[in-house]
């Protein structure tokens, strides 16, 4: 089925706020953009590929999203840093069941004090959306990292 | 941080310890590339046992799995008869690291430079153009593929679990592990049939011992793991026995999980938060198994390069790969078992969420472990002090203490001769 | 005030046009990407965050911003670099006064001779932008950069 | 001449699909992306600045690209990696003579067993597509680097 | 650039210095990992007084700034008596440097990882369970909390700013100044309130000591920075004083604006624009100050870290922090005075443009030092040549001339006995 | 990879050979830093010719190029006279590698920092402020510009190819390559004009020496290079000489491409691809060049730094730039000649894709390189084996050999004292 303007743009700007989000360190704000029953993953490009069902991080519904960050503000100690997400292009396919099944590559950038910024996660979101009324939300966003070694800990979101 | 190396004009720093004991460990024993090079010699190339992977990893004959033992780069793979190699990867024409990809199945192990070939037990099968073209070159009379296989490690399989060592004259795993830590050992990998969940792999910066130390230290997950203290996954107040070999290299932390859970000011342990809840109670959905007994905890520390993790539902091996005195690989390999339903595999995924790089009551681990190298970096002088419970080493039945840490370094020491 | 589809592309356009400006090395055409009294800033999230109003760099005005380029092209030694830009979709957001905010992350990499590309910035663009005519110029462009040291020297424009 | 939407639609998401096939590593649906008579160049920037025709690769028509793809596969040894495409968004000009052409900054990374990603190409496609019917395909794509030296070996396309 | 140790089967190369004096500088003394190393435990850890900070970054109780002293993370923070202490950021059990955040403000210090607690005088407070829980483990009867706080540094404080010294041994701040540099720095510094303006952060690949050099050499500006030749703001034919303590170490570079600007081909200065004009006249709005006197720059290096800025309106102090032989990170710290009205806060960022690591005037000191050290790199037997004004050491009033280099070499000859 | 530096407490690693031979290299030849540091001095800064460039690259007085000899960075540059002089990248007043640019134009040599000025043939032409500024300061006495120009390399030219040499006691260029190498030199370099085609630059994670091996190893090709296996550009019973100067330090591999294809599996090389057919037949469009007689391939390796590339009709310097002992950059510099029609300039370039960082027959020589140099940093107690064809070093009219190689390591044991 054809792509409409709307919805590529509702796509544009999800994937964009989405992005200034986490980026932003607005973590609380961070699970509204999946819906309450919405699967969450971090999983390694080798898990994925080799159906090794096993994930870094695995968020089933938004309840755990928000026990994900109270543990990350409130329970993990770690380094502080910040994130920046560059996303490219997402590719947009509406099936015949009118799910709508997005992909993007992103690019995730750390910094951690007296540092210079490094190569934090790459990889491809791999997702389903779904419009909540007006707005669009993730029903599906799965994280599939190429980075072979995470650099020591993952605390936020990707 | 350019190098760990505090070499200065006026000669090598050697670690000075205060005393006879084990109990004060001072900073070159973690950040000194000599000491560091003589650790790959003799623990790592030397006479210990190191965790290479499960059988499951290599269903089939060819099947292999590309791995490190220290710094060199070995190839697990599966013979005809069914048996298990571990081979160095490393040809023996002009040393290329030939087995590049981290899985799959191969024929025969060629070496794709000139394709010397190998087989499944390292020997060299043939060289190309040996007998030389059109009567022209080739090998010298006097070679013999016999000497040119590739370097092969002695191994030891015990239900499912694939060790190997690069010193042949290494006592048997069994004696290795001694009869406590076989105990805690078989608990786990008692003959069932292995799953294979996946993989988590992070870089941590800082030495490969403060990992082993971390596992061995009882007396911070009561404290630093905020989750664990407030589910009562891990108190101080848990019932707990701490085990070692007679070595004190290896060690087992064994707890459970105690059922009322309430504040303990008392002991001062400000990460217990009272008030928190989760959203989400399947996080913590945790069925009793029949083969746990009465522990819900067990977590094996195998010296060098390897800890078993039981934590309630959640199993895995962690395999420690150092690279350099300031860095290591840690690799997580989650399984479960045969007979596992849904839910089970379900949970233990589930449960998964607490450990590894991103893990509630692991990241953190991670991080302590940077920083701590970050204070040894800094001064060359300094010394830590692991005199919770005393200076001694022993068995214990109670979490207040560091003999666990203590018992490994007075074992290094010897060993070390440091 | 929602974003019409004229306004979207013009957007796209403009931050593309931006960063083949100073990838290309046309650096005597970056300041027509301005208006005349625009506030052009390079500044470290530290700062910004922290509400210190120092810049690393701060032109106020086309005026100023001629001189940089002067400076940077017959009064600053450096090495030789090329700059690369990618950046990320832009989010767009027209506020009740009719004001066009636009915000973007951004990841700039660097290339000396005889060496790989580095990171060189990652950050966010928070900008403001204005119709002159048919043509979109910047009337705000701040660069807020994460890394937290500057590999060395900044001598062109972000 | 103006760009119309579906033109620019149509372009976005030829990059996005380009991309997508070669970071889920289909490089046998790779020569579909161009024209019979495509060329395909990956060039230094050192090189194309100063006008010195020497590419790193340079295929001329689709028969080429499936050698080199077949040589890829089957002829050249070489250690296993993933790339990652992050690709910044495309300027479209429709020239007079009506040929489409188009440029847009790309990052590639590149990430090998045991290592986190690297940096492994950035810099600027500079393309002509043209509408096979109703598919936008590449009659030109020229992927000029920026990083001065390439890490050992470049061996699937960028 | 892989290592800096240029140590060679034959041996470790030690710095040859032409003759007594030190106007020929060799190559080791900014590329020998084991000179470093010297540099560090003499120099910086040694009876040196090093810039930490400015009182306003840490203005209450508990407010903190983490920094560096040579490479070794600090702790400055403000008690309850209102005073500042300097703490070394790394806990005494297990080495770890927890304060990770750069500025804060906290109730006490708190190690994670075991939850040591300590107050801003760096005592050790509490350990938990020292008494063990439940009769069991717990802290040796001889521990002490006094035996165990953090490593607290001398701490000097003169008008605002901060300085600190591992060593306590080490001559008061006053001396260590001496009269002429403790003037300029007086000049500035003269009790007024400050106010911070910012911060900027670069890491510049050369050897630290080449920075130093840099706001030692009076030659260089005149010649390399264009901008200020030709709006008169740095001239060969300035009037100006240049000034040492009695080690020469520390130094001074002061100077006054020419009023009128003519070309000096007769010097041959190639960097001299004559048809250049700034389109926006704002960016050198210079108002004068009160307190300057006569003097428009005034430039004072203490050694070992930190730099006085004032260039006309614009003041920071510049913080070195080695990070080995080859590199080091500069912290800008802009501020102004309390009085500042808006205009003025307004110029000071302006002119702010003219430095930092983006600045007309800066961005190419960063530069030529990471070329210096690619010079030094690539011939460890290359001596320099600083004989700008002869060979000796002395106070000066004319800016042609090295002896401000000289000197501070002949001062690190006797610290470093090489 | 942190260091290569592989020395433990246990004093320094040595190379230990097997015998006077040059059969077996051991790992450490690869690896330690302190053998690659004397290989610098000894060899790259002492009496050999480096290749720096071609005299094309400087068509004018003024024109320069910047390239390096060993680790140290140099001007290849043309003055008034014409000729060419390579002085190295170093101001002698204080270390600056002043010139950034890779190639250009300029009127004299300036250093930026303070505008130090030489000519063409390095000479200080001036100093800022010499004789002082209104009597203040300037140079003393005894300054002598001569004294102070720049590091002036030993330059020999033929037929426009320019090396260069550290060690101005060198023998002249043609004595160095000796008969039979300059017969193969002037085969390709016989005085026609040469036309720039461009540049690839790749960076290969492993010892210099490998690369060398890699030219000097008739053995690989034909079985690691599937292309060239298949479409009988290079084949073990192709018909081939093998070259050596009397150091045996530099080679030559000549060959012709047989015109009959043949599968053969008797010498077992599963490299051969029976059905492999061409899309595009251009792609080996070969056409054969007056000048070659019936050699189609000459591979020439001249000690230390380059090799010169004639594969049919794609031709190329590749230079070698070491950086440490684990790295090197590999600089293809192609061209061909100034009577080349629009074809065949068409043609060198669309073969160019079997060489180069991407190149079908190339490409997997630096990743091969790269593995060998991972086998050798694993174990230091390792040794290769070149033994094909003996252990004795000779010259050779076929390709079943690995004589070349024991060759250069014969003569690398003599200069190395190792
Ligand atoms: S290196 Fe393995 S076959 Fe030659
Ligand atoms: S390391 Fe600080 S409390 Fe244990
Ligand atoms: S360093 Fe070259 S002129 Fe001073
Ligand atoms: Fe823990
Ligand atoms: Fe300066
Ligand atoms: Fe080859």
């Amino acid at each position: 089925m054809s792509v409409d303007i709307q919805l590529r743009h509702a796509v544009a700007d999800l994937y964009a706020d989405y992005g200034a989000c986490i980026d932003g360190a607005k973590y609380d704000e961070w699970p509204e953009f999946f819906t309450d029953t919405a699967w969450y993953r971090v999983v390694p490009r080798e898990n994925f590929d080799r159906d090794l069902p096993l994930s870094t991080l695995s968020l089933k519904g938004k309840a755990m999203m928000k026990d994900r960050i109270y543990g990350v503000e409130s329970t993990i100690f770690h380094a502080p840093y910040y994130q920046r997400h560059v996303i490219g292009l997402p590719s947009i396919t509406v099936r015949e069941d009118e799910t709508i099944h997005v992909e993007a590559n992103y690019a995730v950038f750390r910094t951690k004090r007296d540092f210079p910024a490094e190569i934090f996660s790459v990889g491809r979101y791999i997702d389903r959306v779904v419009f909540e009324g007006e707005t669009l939300k993730f029903s599906q966003k799965f994280c599939v990292f190429d980075n072979d070694i995470i650099p020591n800990s993952l605390i936020y979101p990707i | 941080m350019t190098s760990n190396r505090r070499e200065g004009l006026d000669g090598q720093t050697l670690p000075t310890w205060e005393g006879e004991g084990s109990s004060r460990v001072p900073s070159p024993v973690y950040t000194d590339e000599g000491i560091y090079q003589r650790e790959l010699e003799r623990i790592f190339y030397g006479p210990h046992w190191s965790y290479v992977g499960l059988e499951i990893e290599v269903p089939e004959a060819g099947s292999f799995k590309r791995t490190s033992v220290g710094e060199r780069s070995i190839i697990m793979i599966r013979n005809r008869k069914g048996e298990i190699n571990v081979l160095e990867n490393r040809c023996a024409h002009r040393a290329m690291r030939f087995c590049q990809e981290r899985t799959g199945k191969v024929k025969t192990l060629v070496c794709p430079y000139h394709q010397w070939n190998y087989n499944y037990d390292g020997r060299l099968l043939g060289v190309p153009f040996r007998n030389g073209v059109k009567g022209n070159g080739g090998m010298p009379e006097d070679f013999s593929l016999d000497d040119h296989g590739l370097n092969r490690l002695k191994v030891a399989v015990r239900n499912g679990v694939v060790f190997a060592c690069f010193d042949h004259d290494v006592e048997p795993l069994e004696e290795y592990l001694g009869e406590d830590i076989l105990s805690c050992f078989d608990r786990t990998f008692n003959g069932r049939k292995l799953t294979l969940l996946g993989y988590n792999r992070q870089r941590i910066p800082g030495n490969w011992k403060l990992m082993m130390e971390n596992i061995k230290d009882p007396y911070h997950p009561g404290l630093l793991h905020t989750w664990f203290v407030t589910f009562g996954l891990w108190r101080a107040d848990n019932e707990s026995r701490l085990k070692m070999d007679k070595h004190h290299r290896h060690a087992a932390m064994i707890s459970r999980r105690s059922d009322a859970v309430t504040k303990n000011i008392e002991e001062g342990v400000t990460s217990f938060r009272q008030n928190m809840q989760l959203n989400e109670p399947l996080l913590l959905d945790i069925v009793h198994e029949p083969w746990w007994g009465n522990d819900t905890v067990c977590m094996t520390t195998v010296f060098p390069n390897v800890i078993f993790q039981q934590q309630v539902n959640s199993l895995s091996t962690r395999q420690i790969i150092p690279a350099g005195p300031d860095k290591f690989d840690f690799v997580w390999t989650h399984f479960g078992f045969e007979d596992d339903d849904e839910e089970m595999v379900e949970r233990r995924l589930r449960q998964a969420n607490l450990f590894g790089p991103a893990g509630f009551v692991s990241a953190d681990d991670g991080e302590v472990i940077e920083f701590s190298q970050e204070g040894f970096e800094q001064d060359q002088a300094f010394s830590t002090i692991c005199e919770l419970d005393g200076r001694g080493v022993g068995q214990s039945d109670h979490m207040v203490t560091e003999t666990l840490i203590r018992g490994m370094y007075r074992y290094w020491r010897e060993v070390m001769e440091l």
